[in-house]
């Protein structure tokens, strides 16, 4: 399987992934892997959790286009995305982008095409449970998208 | 008839997850959204919201995206994931 | 050790030095793993090694160098620079380049501004010994620099 | 003393790997280079490729770097790790 694309609430295992993607017949040059993952904030905030809401029948389909954008402006061997849903700890793997190529430029970019793209494309919505400080009651937001993602994206 | 979608905060500001709209005549998002708001005259504003993102069968669309019976259309606001 | 140079003739684990990446306070937000790997020929032609010959004394400061000069501009919280010398095969890895950073394009951007200045400025040479063709004797060749690599470095 | 070290194809092409130069009283890289080629007349042409590096205390270093007695010069030609 050339891209692989997997929405689920299990943790994935980057190491397994690296190895996948790393083609048998060693033609492979270059392999680029981003793991993003769940950042506490700076006390005395605290994150408690994150919910991570998606619009199932969209997202995979949203994400297998992404991976197709991308082997069509680069030369890419195998690429992977992989975005964890449900509730997540500080510290958590929330997604993995990783590309395989012959050469490193086309992997470097790919993988950041397709982050720039699924941050601002992909259905997925954040919700924060939080600790304003340790002695109070924990609240909860929706996540604000990010102008400076929306610039990212427009970079392509 | 029409399967609507709505997502993460604004399905909770409308308090409403899934909503089939019947009799609808109209040919676009935009009539669509009227049509709407003409039935529930309190998401107005709601549905004003310039970021409101909308997709049209699981793919990325627009105010003026052509729709038929059978459609999925959903709202959603800016997505935050990744 | 907020900042890691090796240069070893030793193989090295992705997933060990992707641990080491993640801050344990969880305020990483965004990793970004390079691993280059030695690329066989196209059929064919078939690579039976590769030597890596280096400057002993030099390559550790120069790569230190490039980890302070990527931490000066951006916001970074540990960075990894693994490269490896002496004879190599088809499949084996290289060089690993890692960097941890609270926001992805941190990560991103010195991740490839490292890789793209250590293909230009650390004193590392390959020489490929190949097969022309299944029947033919082996060759050695020392590898051209290229100009594409100059131009990489050159955006920085 | 000023000790020089050569590297990969160069190394091979002068079938040198350091060398050791005694009484050199100038004062840069270049001045080093055509004191070598005096000695050794043959290098001239190795010298005068104009993509060789050069490296002074394993720093990057060019033609009109300083150089003094107790400094390790480095020629190699452009790198290719990674």
């Amino acid at each position: 399987m050339r891209n692989l694309v997997r929405v689920q609430t299990d943790d994935f295992d980057l190491n397994k992934e690296y190895n996948r993607l790393i083609t048998t017949n060693s033609t492979c040059g270059a392999v680029v892997l981003f793991s993003g993952l769940v950042r506490d904030f700076i006390p005395p905030q605290q994150l408690v959790s994150l919910e991570l809401e998606h619009y199932p029948l969209m997202t995979e389909t949203m994400l297998g286009k992404l991976s197709m954008q991308a082997n069509a402006r680069w030369a890419l061997q195998r690429t992977t995305i992989i975005h964890r849903t449900g509730k997540l700890l500080p510290g958590d793997q929330i997604v993995l982008v990783g590309v395989s190529s012959a050469h490193r430029t086309d992997a470097f970019e790919a993988a950041q095409f397709i982050m720039d793209k699924l941050k601002t494309s992909a259905p997925f919505w954040k919700k924060e449970t939080l600790m304003p400080n340790p002695d109070s009651k924990p609240e909860s937001y929706w996540v604000s998208a990010k102008d400076s993602d929306e610039q990212l994206a427009q970079r392509w | 008839m029409i399967k609507v979608c709505f997502f993460a905060d604004l399905r909770e500001r409308l308090g409403c997850a899934e909503l089939f709209v019947q009799d609808f005549s109209g040919e676009n998002i935009n009539q669509l959204k009227t049509f709407i708001v003409k039935q529930h005259p309190h998401w107005e504003k709601i549905f004003l919201e310039k970021k409101l993102l909308i997709a049209v069968n699981h793919a990325m669309a627009s105010n003026d995206t052509a729709i038929a019976a059978g459609d999925e259309v959903a709202f959603f606001p800016p997505v935050t994931g990744g």
